[in-house]
């Protein structure tokens, strides 16, 4: 039987000193659709060990990643295999709750190095500078022609959530922009 | 040779406004003054007056980009942008000033299989109303305009195109001075700096307009003041079913001749002519919010050089050399509206958003009817506001899909 | 590219909104009792100020929430402290 | 060295070529300075006179000599930097394109700053050194090669150092400092609501980018642009040689290069006497000064000078040898031999990009121009660019710009910044406002030079009755050039103020519009081009498909596959085979791109029941039904299915184009007008991949995939579905028919999608279809596709689809429309088939349908058209669906299509045209 596909899984990662990028496939992704003022939302914060993030374009690192999508919405992401789904389930109990499993919705390239900063300011308009987009951000938003969700990690790392269907443009887009900081000859150049 | 055609020495006067008028029309844009020509030569009404807030035909007028054609979808409006483009084909003529009217055809490509069923049903329709058309495969559109890229290999190819060997461009301003001049010379006054800031309305009425250089009095007011027709009908309590958004042109530098005809993409949203004197002429897509304020944003033209280069991969090195907006009104069927109004002697013309030039005669020819006789002539009937409650939509966005 | 403050993302590029027109247009709470000039109403006109005019903008590249904003439709400002979620 | 280059002065040797000459100039040099230093006077004909022109200014304001570089039209040879092997041709106002593909890269970069300061002369120096101390964010741009401003062009000092010296550093040291970005080469080229800035840097053929555009959002702007020297209209103002004195001292200063032997020159102003001495001091000889003043306020350093005169002819036909000055209040001229004229009106602050702000302007009467009034934006207006002309003034009025700047951003200015020390400046002499020489005629006075526009031109304009500078623009065509005016704007307004005799104040100018300097095409469409112009969208079978040889169709962004061609098969044949194996066999198709809506809370039921014109709170859990639905205005807007798959939790589908559209249109209905519902919607369209099997054999391949799944008619009835295994993969699978047979859409995790297709293909028995089956096998059964057989003017009740308008419902999003005069016409077009005479007529999809055999006088009524046709091996025939007016009432009628002059007959049939009964969908 034919094994699991990524989006990615023909893309080859860039890895130089300056700027890595790579595919982090497969991870568990739940859409999670709360009132954050319910009980349900404490309890599920509880069972992902820290409460739902509700500063707008925040989000917390604790037994999964929960990335603050919108004010009552969120995009809770854990290890690839982790049955968050029934984690959050379970804590929900019957409240009125959205919990959609969407795993494979969205794919994960992993932008680092000191370099990721400028790459992404080729085609996302808000400012990352580290000041205002520094570890603990994240925002839904365009990159180049895709909608992404993108995180800020430590170390000048970023995630970018990016739409299945949309992640071999995307991975183009950033080969090709990513040229420009990368030792002659690492990307071949369309 | 100087590229500028020899002007004449006189084009119009610049009169007082009288107290009154028979008939005031609001808006001295193309509409506006081939509405007072009209009623002059073929009426002989011309105790008329042209109010103009700015410099006359500063406008849409002065903005445009300036195509024209008649291959509309629908019976209704084929047979208004027919009659204009007829009128077109004998208008230097008539007005005995060169308008630079160029039949060089109209391109309408087609990137995607719909694209294609809708040109081929318009084409289809265009020939049963005696409009010159064709449907042309992407070697046929190569012939014609050489430079586009016909290439498979591209995003979105060229399916094939709509070709109306009949359509053209013609020189905007040359136009409206044109329809000014002769408009003058039959004792239309043209008024500049004239804002029209009320229309006074009585036992429901018209009695007069309220300007920023006085009342004037006015057996009929016909509004042909485009982007700002809503605000000007709202002083009489008329609601018109229009939305105001800035539309954006932009030209290149002067370049020697190398587009031979005018083409129109709607999927990929470009639209390119060269100019008699060598600019390129493009447009795009309205930005999509309302807006007077005559400026656009800017990430609509880097988009739309983007598309423009994947179909004409040589305009590469042309640089943009100035960008404007005009602001259009747009109504929810795309079709203009052209007729009367709940008030009485209160005429209307208005929403025809990205697309009125082309029409400039014919709606003065039409609009001119509607005021002389009080009632719409047969081709700006289906035009009317009540359409809207009856819901016999003339909808040219649905199908054919083609702005300008 | 205008500058339009999501009241929950704070202020983003107009590329990433959706713009709905004129705010406040309440679906009709009982459409079978309009006439046909009341639902054309509906349907078909809306207020086209130029000037203050309250629209609803949609932010639709991020947390897609729908808002409203008081925007001056003859200079583009948005006014301040006049954006509701 | 070449031979009007200043003795001394240093270079590496530069070679180029200009109208198939060589010449060698040195680094630094534009090629308007190296053509200078070689002599070169003429550029180029202008281009509606066939008058020679030469090279009138120093920058971006040049309004003559144009040139083409390779394939690039229509450059100004003053902003040309000279490089090994340049290849330049003087142009006539025309450029011209090539063929030559542009292999150079262009991109575009987003950058946020507190403050930005355009402009690298000392008043932007100093405002981005005070903004940069406060530790402020600040980006300087400047369009130069080298700092300075026009400080190169002056030699004055600063600080005790020479000026350029002094910039360099000043630059030098901003670059280097965290959080300030110093952009050179970069012209900040337009100015966009809410501090929204556009730049472009040109970073040189061999960068990586040739063309960097610059989309800056600044929270404080500083426009520290600097001032146009202005010119003045007079006879023969044309000539080579007549160059604005400014300019002639930047040669000089900037590049070494000395424009002529000997100059005359014309003033109405102070500054060209330092131009003057400076050019003397080169080993210019000045033979005298001409100043329109009675009385001019320093000494010519020995130079005649000649007060209340003006130019009243230049001689030489090809470029100036000699200058005849009169006194201004008429009176015997005197010509005096000179190769150089050099001319200052004055200054004008570059005031573009405030004006593009949405700042007013207003008439300065003191310097004779257009200042910055008030301001609509975050922005300061600094030095130059406001009618601060000495250079002390402009480091102050810089450097407190700067500072206002900073705190207006929310930074505190510690301490004082130090002014650096420059030479005392004798206080300027008022200027004298002269724009035009009076002449007998006007026909040699040139207001706009590219153009070729004269003084009678203008004059002709107001003849003609033209009272407006926009009248008169369009009328002559002047400040509508390459330069955009920069020199001839003001100067024709003030031409137009002369000749009606009013103030040029009440005129104004004509309209600033960006772009500010020209920008390519390119360089705008920047990476979005070829393969990244539009995302093009895959599903997770797409190299599978590539590798079986599909053509794609594209359906808005997404790549679908069109059909899978056999060896020597044409499209025809290969669509009729794949059709075959569905109708008798079984087949397959990546169905994926189908939206899909997760739709969950208590209140989904009813919200789906005010979406969709039929009911779908009656749904039963396990199954599923077809949907439609409308916007307000009664017209189908898409269709698809809903599967209930809780009380409080469906599945809803979506046409592959309209995802987006209703996954929003959801939103805003529940978060707009019925926020009371307790509903959340989740896009999950490609959390899934969906594999439609289809055919009367695909029971059985089904059985064999999914052992555990009792698919026996009864177990598994039409329109439910089962959560199951197949392949050994978690999967969801429906029993829908889109196509009138046994069918079955299989739904995995999107990882999964290839490994599950594979096994579907590992069978061996299943075809691949494409979307033009798909198409064929629903139009034989009469299912409208959205889009294709509607164009949104179309209603349910004229897809024939009653059935699918509840009348139960109070309301529904569209039922009020339904009642309209329009909508409940009869004669509205209905959706019908078409069988031709000929059954091997393939009719056109969008030809349209008449009455009669032969066709009338156009206009003809249309009655309607086809909107989707094709060959049916089922049928044995060709078939259509169309809208035809009363088309329902018309079944047996026969109909025509006129063809190219053919009238073909049609019958109008029952738009179901394979298997009616539906027998065939439980296999
Ligand atoms: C960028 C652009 C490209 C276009 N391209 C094309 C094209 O290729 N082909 C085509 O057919 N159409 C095109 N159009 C549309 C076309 O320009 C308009 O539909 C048409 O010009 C409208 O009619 P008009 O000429 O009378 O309008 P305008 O010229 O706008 O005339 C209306 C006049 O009313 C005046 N006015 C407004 N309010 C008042 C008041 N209160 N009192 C007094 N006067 C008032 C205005 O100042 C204005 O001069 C384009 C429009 C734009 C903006
Ligand atoms: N004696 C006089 O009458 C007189 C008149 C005018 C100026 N001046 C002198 O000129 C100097 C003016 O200093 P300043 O700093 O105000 O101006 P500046 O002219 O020295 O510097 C302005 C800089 O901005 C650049 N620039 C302009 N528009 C730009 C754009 N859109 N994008 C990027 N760069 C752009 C210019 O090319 C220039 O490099 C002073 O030394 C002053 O004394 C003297
Ligand atoms: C068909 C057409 C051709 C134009 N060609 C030029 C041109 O060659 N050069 C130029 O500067 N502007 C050109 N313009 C633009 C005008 O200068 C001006 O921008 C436009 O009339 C809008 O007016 P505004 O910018 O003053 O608001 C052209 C406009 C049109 C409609
Ligand atoms: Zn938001």
């Amino acid at each position: 039987m034919a094994e699991r596909l990524s989006p990615l899984a023909r893309f080859t990662p860039v890895s130089a000193d300056d700027l890595r990028i790579a595919e982090i496939p497969f991870l568990t992704q739940i859409n999670l659709r709360v009132d954050p003022k319910s009980r349900a939302a404490a309890d599920i914060g509880v069972a992902l060990g820290a409460p739902l993030p509700t500063e707008p374009g925040t989000c917390t690192s604790a037994d999964a990643d929960v990335l603050w999508m919108g004010p009552d919405e969120w995009l809770v992401v854990g290890a690839r295999g982790h049955d968050l789904e029934a984690t959050i389930r379970a804590a929900a109990g019957t409240a009125h709750v959205g919990i959609t499993d969407v795993s494979a919705q969205r794919t994960v390239v992993a932008v680092d190095g000191p370099r990721s900063r400028d790459l992404l300011a080729h085609g996302c308009a808000l400012d990352l500078h580290p000041r205002v987009f520094g570890p603990g951000r994240c925002a839904q938003t365009m990159l180049a022609r895709a909608q992404v969700v993108l995180a800020a990690r430590e170390d000048d790392g970023f995630r970018v959530f990016v739409r299945s269907s949309f992640a071999g443009y995307l991975a183009d887009w950033l080969l090709d922009a990513a040229a420009e900081y990368l030792p002659e000859g690492t990307v071949t150049s369309r | 040779m100087r590229d500028v055609p020899e002007h004449p020495d006189w084009l119009w006067s610049s009169p007082e406004p009288k107290r009154s008028y028979d008939v005031v029309i609001v808006g001295g844009g193309g509409h506006g003054l081939a509405t007072a020509y009209y009623l002059a030569k073929n009426h002989g009404i011309t105790d008329v007056a042209v109010l103009e807030r700015g410099w006359l035909a500063g406008g849409n007028m002065a903005r445009n980009t300036t195509i024209i054609r008649s291959n509309y979808l629908w019976d209704e409006s084929a047979g208004i942008y027919e009659h204009a483009l007829k009128l077109w084909e004998g208008l230097e003529d008539d007005l005995g000033y060169p308008i630079l009217f160029s039949q060089r055809g109209v391109l309408n490509l087609a990137h995607s299989l719909q694209d294609v069923r809708d040109s081929v049903r318009r084409v289809h329709a265009n020939r049963l109303n005696g409009v010159d058309a064709e449907w042309l495969g992407p070697d046929e559109v190569k012939e014609i305009c050489p430079i586009v890229n016909v290439s498979p290999d591209v995003r979105y190819p060229v399916l094939g195109a709509t070709y109306q060997p009949r359509a053209g461009i013609a020189k905007h301003d040359y136009v409206a001075w044109g329809f000014a001049r002769a408009a003058a010379a039959m004792g239309v006054h043209l008024i500049e700096n004239c804002e029209v800031t009320g229309v006074e309305v009585a036992g429901g009425r018209v009695q007069a307009v309220q300007t920023t250089k006085g009342r004037i009095a006015a057996g009929t007011v016909a509004l042909s003041a485009a982007g700002h027709s809503s605000v000007v009908a709202a002083t009489a309590g008329v609601e018109l079913p229009v939305q105001t958004h800035p539309l954006q042109a932009l030209v290149s530098e002067l370049l020697e001749p190398v587009h031979p005809t005018v083409v129109m993409s709607n999927a990929v949203h470009v639209y390119v002519s060269q100019a008699h004197k060598g600019e390129l002429v493009m447009g795009a897509g309205i930005d999509p919010y309302n807006s007077y304020r005559q400026r656009g944003a800017f990430h609509i033209i880097e988009q739309q050089m983007s598309a423009a280069l994947e179909l004409f991969p040589i305009f590469a090195r042309a640089h943009v050399l100035r960008t404007w907006a005009g602001i259009v009104d747009v109504t929810p069927d795309a079709s203009p509206v052209v007729g009367k109004t709940p008030v009485d002697g209160l005429l209307v013309n208005c929403g025809w958003g990205t697309g009125g030039f082309k029409a400039t005669p014919g709606v003065g020819w039409c609009y001119a009817h509607t005021i002389a006789h009080g009632e719409p002539h047969p081709l700006n009937a289906p035009f009317s506001l009540e359409r809207f409650t009856t819901g016999a939509l003339v909808d040219e966005h649905g199908a054919a899909a083609v702005a300008h | 590219m205008l500058l339009i403050p999501c009241p929950w993302c704070g202020p983003r590029d107009e590329a990433e909104f959706h713009y709905g027109g004129q705010a406040h247009v309440a679906y009709p709470e009982n459409p079978a009792a309009l006439s046909d000039e009341e639902w054309a109403r509906y349907l078909f006109f809306r207020d086209n100020p130029k000037g203050r005019f309250a629209e609803r903008w949609n932010h639709t590249a991020g947390c897609r929430r729908w808002f409203n904003a008081v925007r001056n439709t003859a200079t583009n400002e948005i006014e301040a402290g006049e954006v509701t979620a | 060295m070449t031979s009007r280059r200043m003795t001394g002065w240093q270079g590496e040797t530069v070679r180029f070529r200009f109208d198939g000459r060589d010449y060698e100039g040195v680094r630094g040099d534009t090629l308007a300075s190296a053509l200078l230093a070689n002599g070169v006077r003429t550029v180029a004909a202008s281009p509606a006179l066939g008058r020679p022109r030469g090279i009138y200014a120093a920058w971006t304001e040049e309004p003559n000599a144009l040139v083409q570089v390779a394939a690039e039209p229509m450059l100004q040879a003053t902003t040309v930097e000279l490089r090994d092997g340049l290849d330049a041709h003087g142009l006539s106002g025309r450029g011209r394109l090539t063929d030559e593909t542009d292999t150079a890269r262009y991109d575009a970069v987003h950058a946020h700053c507190d403050v930005l300061v355009v402009g690298a002369g000392p008043a932007g120096l100093a405002a981005a050194t005070v903004a940069a101390e406060t530790g402020a964010r600040v980006i300087i741009a400047d369009d130069r090669p080298i700092a300075g401003g026009s400080l190169p062009d002056t030699a004055e000092t600063v600080g005790g150092v020479a000026g350029a010296e002094w910039a360099a550093a000043t630059l030098d040291a901003l670059d280097g400092r965290p959080d300030i970005r110093v952009l050179r080469r970069t012209s900040v080229f337009g100015y966009y609501d809410d501090n929204y800035l556009v730049a472009v840097e040109r970073r040189g053929e061999h960068a990586h980018s040739r063309e960097r555009v610059w989309r800056i959002r600044a929270r404080r702007v500083v426009l520290a642009t600097g001032a146009h020297e202005r010119p003045i209209a007079f006879a023969g103002n044309d000539r080579p040689g007549v160059m604005l004195a400014g300019s002639a001292r930047a040669y000089a200063n900037r590049h070494g290069v000395l424009p002529g032997d000997r100059a005359v020159v014309f003033t109405t102003n102070d500054s060209a006497y330092a131009a003057a001495r400076d050019l003397a001091a080169a080993g210019v000889e000045i033979a005298a000064i001409v100043d329109t003043r009675a009385t001019p306020s320093r000494g010519g350093d020995g130079v005649e000078i000649l007060t209340g005169h003006v130019v009243t002819a230049v001689g030489g036909d090809d470029g100036v040898s000699s200058v005849t000055v009169s006194p201004s209040d008429g009176g015997a001229g005197r010509e005096i031999e000179a190769d150089l004229l050099l001319v200052s009106g004055g200054w004008s602050p570059l005031v573009h990009l405030f004006s593009q702000s949405g700042g007013d302007l207003r008439h300065d009467d003191g310097i004779g121009s257009f200042v910055p009034a008030s301001a609509r934006q975050a922005v300061e207006v600094a030095g130059a660019a406001r009618g601060v002309f000495t250079l002390a003034g402009c480091l102050e009025d810089g450097a407190a710009a700067g500072a206002r700047a900073a705190e207006a951003a929310g930074f505190r200015v510690e301490g004082t910044f130090e002014v650096p020390r420059t030479p005392d400046e004798d206080p300027a002499a008022p200027a004298e406002h002269l724009w035009l020489v009076p002449g007998a005629d006007y026909s040699t006075h040139f207001v706009d030079l590219q153009r070729d526009v004269t003084v009678a031109d203008v004059m002709r304009a107001t003849g003609a009755g033209l009272r407006s500078v926009e009248h008169v623009k369009r009328y002559t065509t002047a400040g509508t050039a390459h330069d955009q005016g920069k020199l001839s704007g003001v100067l024709t307004s003030a031409v137009v103020g002369h000749a009606l005799g009013l103030p040029l104040g009440d005129l104004g100018t004509t309209t600033f519009r960006a772009p500010y300097v020209p920008v390519g095409f390119a360089t705008l469409a920047g990476r979005h081009r070829g393969a990244l112009h539009d995302p093009v969208r895959t599903t997770s079978l797409h190299e599978w498909h590539v590798a079986y040889g599909a053509p794609f169709e594209n359906v808005g962004q997404w790549k679908r596959p069109w059909y899978y061609p056999r060896a020597g098969e044409d499209m025809e044949t290969a669509v009729l085979r794949e059709c075959g194996a569905v109708r008798e066999s079984v087949g397959a198709m990546d169905a994926s791109t189908l939206g899909k809506i997760d739709v969950q809370g208590p209140d989904a039921a009813e919200f789906l029941d005010r979406i969709y014109t039929n009911m779908m709170s009656t749904l039963k859990v396990g199954a599923i039904r077809y949907g439609v639905m409308c916007r307000p205005d009664g017209m189908v807007f898409d269709d698809g299915t809903v599967i209930r798959l809780a009380d409080d939790r469906f599945l809803v589908t979506t046409t592959t184009g309209n995802a987006a559209a209703v996954l929003d249109w959801m939103e805003e209905w529940l978060q707009t007008e019925w926020p009371g519902l307790r509903v959340y919607c989740t896009s999950v369209t490609e959390h899934w991949a969906t594999v439609a099997l289809a055919g009367p054999g695909s029971r059985d391949v089904l059985a064999g995939l999914a052992p555990g799944l009792a698919v026996d008619a009864a177990s598994f009835p039409f329109m439910t579905w089962r959560d199951t295994e197949v392949a050994g993969l978690a999967a969801r699978v429906c029993r829908i028919s889109f196509s009138g047979e046994l069918a079955y859409e299989i739904n995995v995790n999107a990882w999964d999608g290839l490994a599950l297709w594979e096994a579907v293909m590992g069978t061996g028995v299943v075809t691949p279809y494409g979307t033009e089956t798909m198409h064929v096998l629903r139009a034989e059964k009469g299912y409208p596709i959205v889009g294709q057989d509607t164009d949104g003017t179309v209603t349910p009740a004229d897809l024939g689809m009653d059935w699918v308008v509840s009348k139960k419902k109070p309301d529904f999003i569209g039922k009020r429309s339904f009642a309209r005069a329009d909508t409940s016409r009869p004669d509205r077009k209905h959706l019908v088939g078409l069988l031709p005479a000929d059954p091997g007529r393939l009719l056109p999809e969008g030809a349209h349908l008449v009455e009669t055999s032969t066709l009338p006088e156009p206009p003809v009524p249309t009655l309607g058209h086809v909107t989707s046709s094709y060959r049916s091996a089922v049928l044995g025939s060709t078939f259509a669906l169309a809208l035809v007016s009363g088309g329902r009432d018309r079944m047996g009628e026969v109909l025509y299509v006129p063809l190219g002059g053919e009238q073909v007959p049609v019958t109008v049939t029952s738009h179901i045209l394979y298997d009616p009964e539906g027998a065939r969908r439980d296999g």
